[in-house]
């Protein structure tokens, strides 16, 4: 279970704020900092508008993890967007892990607009990280799996 | 049924290079709802944009896709494309395929499947967009200055020059604030007054600026372009209309023994007065606390030698209600208490006085006629002693962490014009840094040393006490590494300032910002340094941060010119994606209001069908469309889901979600 | 142990922030015993910030400082000369044989006109 | 105990008469003696079903949120417990405080009907209690033997009402409400993973939690809104049982008062309010202790942050 079927390659789901990690992941673009093509970023307003509801969701759909990034605190566009996703993360996030969810597989971390180098670390990391977890079996809907 | 266009960019090699740009129009091609993919080499050009809008008319799209560079980059470009073509500018989704796919992947086969499912994705997000339309808000034509200090008066002028109406709401009895204490302005020793007034007057006869003096702010409501506020006219007991400034009642008024608060409590004032002579508007008040008619009925000497039968002992304070389309806050600043410096000594000894009060001792018009004596026994001092940095760049917790910014300077004034017209005196001044930057300031302090032959001491007073008659002042001589004590005459105190009190009240009320230290914060420390995030707040003067008064007016001009800019226009844009509620499913139970960074949510009882003929009055959140900026913190805090965000709602995000995680 | 290291364990037994200094004197404009310090106050400050120990261990301030703690209360940045002062004192203290005074020699050199405080002090700084 | 039921009654008589309350919300006997019921009683002469006792442990706060509406005053008896959710509600505007008369009575824990059973009492002939014991059909049972799971960890406070009615200080609570929490916080991922999966693979979605709950008011359950992207009425797969509850939960984070209804009520025997004082318990370790429902004001943790609040990545930290 825990090694990854050749034919799945691991499924990432990225949250990113319009206003700094969604540039930044442009800017990583642009600087041409690769990072596995697993990831695939879902543009929000602000990291605040990440509902848990999406997370479960995706995971659900078959994600094998999710990561959030928004503006460093202090740094929102919209003042104070972050610090309630910070709030909300963390206690989403530690009640997956007391459900036994692996606690690698959700992360919320802050990327400007200015830090493509660090976006792109990041989501190398993060990608490293669930191919070594493996497949998500422990949200997963086998309705939703081939 | 959904007609939806996918145009696949080339972006010349940038994209097709890595991604086969044809077989992802292709295989788009295929998706439910998609009825005709294209691929070009620059989407944006102007060729490009041609394809897009033939397409949107030949085919009647009803929404297109665009696999393309970052939304960030062209997003508004094929919002204009769509719109020109007749469609609404919100039914276009971006597919970023170039910075977060051709550019950052190498194998062709990986990057093309990338773009087709971010291609997908985008067009599941599309099936559920629909056409948004940004609201328009109408900008009342009518500012507000709260504040009648040199900053407010200068704002007010300002835009009142341009031609819109201003309000200036000043808690005091006269507009004029500090700068009205003042004796000499640094760095060019010109008389307060010779400037200031002048500029009191001119908002005094400016038809366009109505001057609401003793008044405060009762409540503000609304938003940028539409605040209504309601502003409290405290009771003067004369009727303003009537009364001629002649001064007749102050002569007459036995009741002499009021703290006179414009010479700073130096000295006495009747209980009916104006408060100085060029006091504007030139109306008479009466202190109630002070007044023998409202305090017990018996006295009324005033109201019968009053010859305009001005004086009202009935008047009550009015609250009435008006409406801006901007609010400047220049409620300026104070001097600190100092009852947690009484090393110094100031509420022992008489003779230790405040820079403030120097000021009026020094002043033609103050207590002392213009001749400085000392406040206890009236004589001329001999030795005068200043002592900087009283209360600022202090950590303890006794004063403030900041630095006050002006009292470098007008001690350099202060002890100037003391070795002026007193040359027999000797000045000292303790300092810890002599900070002067500004046009020709640090040649101003320099005259004061090498001209006036002030004595400047590096180090700190450590007491000021009593002995035989003269105040000691022991401090450390740093450069000379000696501790001194010089028998002084006067102690002069350069308190540390900070923003008037009432400005936390203010800034609760406009919601604007407001930092650790009661200063309010501005949108950005460097590019937008006279708004405060919350728009339509405009900040002038001190209640941004210490200055003085060239950077003062300074701001309050900047001030003025975005004030006009905003009031120039007749229609505020709204932003289009902001965020509704669902009256049906909400509870009203205050969630959402409560993370609202800009207060947009306010609630309202609606009246709902509730089936059998009956209705029920049921409590509601409405959002302000003209407030919300969208950034969706209360969608989630909403529990029923009844908050959903326009452009990017619960179900196109999770239609997204599904899209990308389809294999 | 060497001087850095010394100046690193006085600056940390003192527990205040040395750096926070903004070198107005205060300290020493207020100090009752100023006139019998070699080294004042603010110097000692000064001193620890550059790691420079030598000096303030042989000063015979540490000898004169009230303990009255006058500087700590008047410091507008939250440092503690007096702190520093006991901190050295400490260090030569704790020093073996390091002592100038014996407790046993203090009766002799008490008089009627030595302050309370300074028995007081005194008796802090040499009973260890 | 029989004294707080005649003062309660004589209370709920005096307001009837005197026409101050129109209505008054309190427990009407049922008929095996221990299957009481929340009920409106709207006259004097209805009260002779009324009754106060061991077995009154439903909450009766969420049922003001449709009484206050209607018009008259009502007449509302809350136990600690009900009080903080009493508060709650009042604070997101759910309550229409000036149509309730609000009497706060002493509660000294309330009996666990399965718990009777387990100890051979299929119904009750006659009961009593002191504050540390009940004796039900002549059997004495001490406290802790046989009160709710809830009642056993209960540190809530009379709080603030129009009228109180206690005659006895309240018992001290026999077990640590976190106990059990740290005991799952201690094992390791698999074996929490396996508890819940366990637990939760029992859940029939009879929805009897979410009905209970007093911070489930929603006009309709984002679960039961085809709208909402996450509709289900049934757990076909189980994703959709932590769905549910990991959601619902979430919900009523920073809102939950730790009533412990949802467990009382689940007819599988989920230990639901475990997924709650979780959030609790983090709460209070990360943001600092903060009771639901203690004031009418206060901003709750999941609506308010401090800038230097630990990141997501540091939650594990201290662990």
């Amino acid at each position: 279970m825990q090694e990854m079927n050749n034919e799945k390659k691991p499924l990432i789901v990225a949250f990113c704020c319009n206003w700094c990690s969604y540039a930044g992941a442009d800017l990583a673009g642009s600087s041409r900092l690769s990072y596995p093509a697993d990831v695939k970023i879902i543009r929000v307003p602000c990291s605040c508008r990440v509902n848990p509801m999406f997370i479960l969701k995706a995971f659900q759909r078959g994600a094998d993890g999710v990561i959030i990034c928004g503006c460093h605190p202090g740094d929102c566009h919209y003042t104070t967007g972050n610090y309630y996703a910070r709030r909300r993360m963390s206690l989403l996030f530690s009640m997956l892990d007391y459900l036994g969810i692996e606690r690698e597989r959700t992360r919320v971390e802050w990327v400007s607009a200015a830090e493509g180098a660090k976006f792109s670390a990041v989501m190398n990391d993060f990608a490293g990280k669930i191919a070594e977890l493996g497949e998500n079996k422990r949200l997963e809907d086998l309705r939703c799996k081939d | 049924m959904q007609k939806i266009g996918v145009f696949v960019c080339w972006c010349g090699s940038n994209i097709a290079a890595t991604v086969d740009v044809k077989k992802v129009a292709e295989v788009l091609k295929a998706e439910p709802g998609v009825v005709i993919s294209e691929n070009y080499q620059y989407m944006c050009s102007e060729n490009g944009q041609a394809l897009i809008r033939n397409a949107i008319k030949e085919h009647g799209l009803t929404g297109i896709v665009v696999c393309s560079c970052s939304p960030r980059m062209h997003e508004a470009t094929f919002r204009k494309t769509a719109e020109s073509a007749g469609l609404n500018p919100y039914m276009v989704e971006i597919a970023n395929i170039r910075e977060q796919c051709s550019w950052i992947h190498k194998d062709i086969e990986e990057a093309t499947e990338k773009a087709i499912i971010l291609g997908r994705s985008a067009i599941a997000k599309l099936k559920l967009n629909a056409p948004l339309t940004s609201g328009e808000s109408a900008v009342v034509k009518r500012a507000l200055v709260i504040g009648g200090g040199i900053a407010g008066i200068q704002s007010a002028l300002d835009i009142a020059e341009a031609g819109y109406e201003v309000d200036i709401v000043e808690s005091a009895p006269t507009i004029g604030g500090n700068m009205a204490k003042l004796d000499k302005t640094f760095p060019t020793l010109d008389c307060a007054a010779c400037i200031l007034t002048p500029k009191m007057v001119d908002c005094a006869q400016n038809e366009n600026i109505d001057i609401m003096t003793f008044s405060e702010i009762e409540s503000v409501k609304g938003f940028v372009g539409n605040f209504k506020v309601q502003i409290r006219r405290k009771a003067r007991f004369v009727d303003e209309k009537k009364c001629t400034g002649c001064g007749v009642c102050m002569q007459k008024c036995p009741s002499k023994k009021g703290k006179n608060e414009f010479n700073m409590g130096l000295n006495n004032r009747p209980a009916i007065y104006i408060p100085f002579a060029q006091a504007i508007p030139n109306v008479a008040i009466i202190d109630p606390e002070q007044c023998l008619k409202l305090k017990n009925g018996k006295c009324g000497l005033c109201a019968m030698q009053c010859q305009v039968n001005a004086i009202d002992y009935t008047q009550k304070d009015e609250i009435i209600e008006r409406e801006y389309g901007a609010i400047v806050v220049a409620t300026g600043y104070k001097p600190i208490s100092l009852e947690n410096f009484n090393e110094y000594g100031y509420d022992t000894y008489k003779d230790v006085v405040t820079s403030l009060e120097l000021e009026r001792l020094m002043n033609a018009a103050g207590p002392s006629d213009g001749h400085l004596v000392r406040p206890s026994d009236h004589k001329e001092p001999k030795v005068i002693t200043f002592i900087q940095c009283v209360g600022s760049r202090d950590t303890s917790g006794c004063g403030k962490p900041y630095c006050s910014k002006i009292c470098c300077m007008y001690t350099a004034k202060h002890a100037m014009l003391i070795r002026e017209k007193y040359p027999n005196t000797e000045v000292h001044v303790f300092y810890i840094d002599v900070r002067t930057p500004g046009k020709n300031y640090d040649e101003f302090f320099r005259r004061a040393v090498e001209q006036y032959g002030v004595d400047y001491i590096k180090g700190m007073v450590g007491k000021v006490y009593e002995e035989n008659g003269k105040l000691m002042v022991q401090g450390s001589d740093l450069i000379n590494n000696e501790q001194v004590v010089i028998p002084s005459d006067l102690v002069v105190l350069a308190a540390a300032i900070e923003p008037n009190p009432s400005v936390r009240k203010i800034a609760t009320m406009v919601t604007a910002s407001i930092d650790t230290n009661n200063f309010l914060t501005e949108a950005h420390a460097k590019l937008r340094p006279v708004e405060s995030p919350t728009a339509g707040i405009f900040l002038s003067g001190v209640c941004q941060g210490p200055k003085d008064i060239p950077e003062t007016v300074s701001q309050a001009s900047a001030c003025a010119a975005k004030v006009v800019g905003l009031l120039s226009k007749d229609k505020l844009k709204c932003n289009a994606c902001v965020s509704h509620s669902d009256e049906m499913l909400c509870t009203g139970c205050s969630v959402c209001a409560n993370v609202c960074p800009y207060g947009a949510i306010t609630y309202v009882d609606k009246e709902f069908r509730i089936g059998g003929g009956k209705t029920e009055l049921r409590r509601v959140a409405s959002v302000n469309e003209a407030v919300c900026q969208g950034c969706g913190a209360c969608t989630v805090a909403c529990p029923s889901g009844a908050m959903d965000l326009k452009g990017f709602s619960n179900k196109q995000i999770m239609a997204e979600v599904d899209a990308i995680c389809k294999r | 142990m060497d001087r850095k290291e010394q100046a690193k364990l006085i600056r940390e037994r003192s527990g205040t922030d040395v750096r926070k200094c903004m070198k107005c004197g205060k300290c020493s404009g207020r100090c009752p015993a100023y006139a019998e310090m070699d080294i004042k106050p603010h110097q000692f400050v000064s001193y620890i910030e550059k790691g420079e120990v030598e000096k303030l261990l042989e000063s015979k301030s540490l000898y004169t400082c009230l303990s009255c703690f006058a500087c700590v209360e008047r410091c507008p940045r939250g440092v503690a000369p007096a702190n520093v002062i006991e901190a050295v004192r400490q260090e030569v203290i704790r020093a073996q044989g390091g002592n100038k005074v014996q407790a046993e020699n203090i009766p002799a050199i008490v008089d009627e006109a030595i302050p309370q405080q300074l028995l007081v002090s005194m008796f802090r700084k040499f009973n260890k | 105990m029989q004294r707080l039921k005649t003062a309660m009654i004589e209370k709920a008589t005096a307001l009837l008469t005197s026409g101050e309350v129109s209505k008054v919300l309190g427990w009407k006997k049922g008929e095996l003696g221990f299957d009481v019921e929340p009920a409106v009683f709207t006259s004097v002469d209805s009260l002779v079903d009324f009754t106060y006792d061991a077995f009154c442990g439903a909450n009766l706060s969420k049922y003001l949120v449709e009484e206050s509406k209607k018009e008259g005053k009502i007449l509302v008896f809350l136990k600690p417990c009900d009080s903080y959710s009493f508060n709650q509600l009042i604070k997101e505007h759910r309550i229409k405080k000036e149509n309730v008369y609000t009497v706060g009575i002493e509660c000294q824990g309330k009996v666990d009907p399965y718990k009777l059973k387990e100890n051979g009492i299929e119904f009750v002939t006659d009961a009593s209690e002191t504050v540390d014991t009940v004796t039900v059909n002549g059997k004495e049972f001490k406290k802790e033997e046989i009160i709710l799971g809830k009642c056993l960890t209960c540190t809530k406070k009379l709080l603030s009402y129009d009228d109180v009615i206690s005659f006895n200080e309240k018992r001290e609570p026999s077990l640590d409400r976190f106990e059990m929490v740290k005991k799952l916080e201690a094992m390791t991922a698999d074996e929490r993973y396996a508890f819940w999966k366990d637990q939760l693979s029992n859940c029939i979605r009879c929805n009897a939690c979410r009905n209970v709950c007093p911070a489930c008011t929603c006009t309709k359950c984002v679960f039961d809104n085809d709208n909402s992207g996450i509709a289900s009425k049934a757990n076909s797969d189980s994703f959709e049982e932590k769905m549910f509850h990991i959601i619902r939960a979430f919900h009523v984070a920073g809102r939950c008062t730790d009533c412990g209804e949802c467990s009382r009520v689940c007819p599988q025997h989920i230990p639901l309010h475990l997924l709650n004082r979780k959030f609790i318990s983090d709460i209070d370790r990360l943001y600092g202790e903060y009771q639901a429902g203690e004031d009418t004001e206060s901003k709750g943790p999941l609506t308010n942050y401090t800038t230097g609040d630990v990141d997501p990545s540091d939650v594990f930290g201290g662990k």
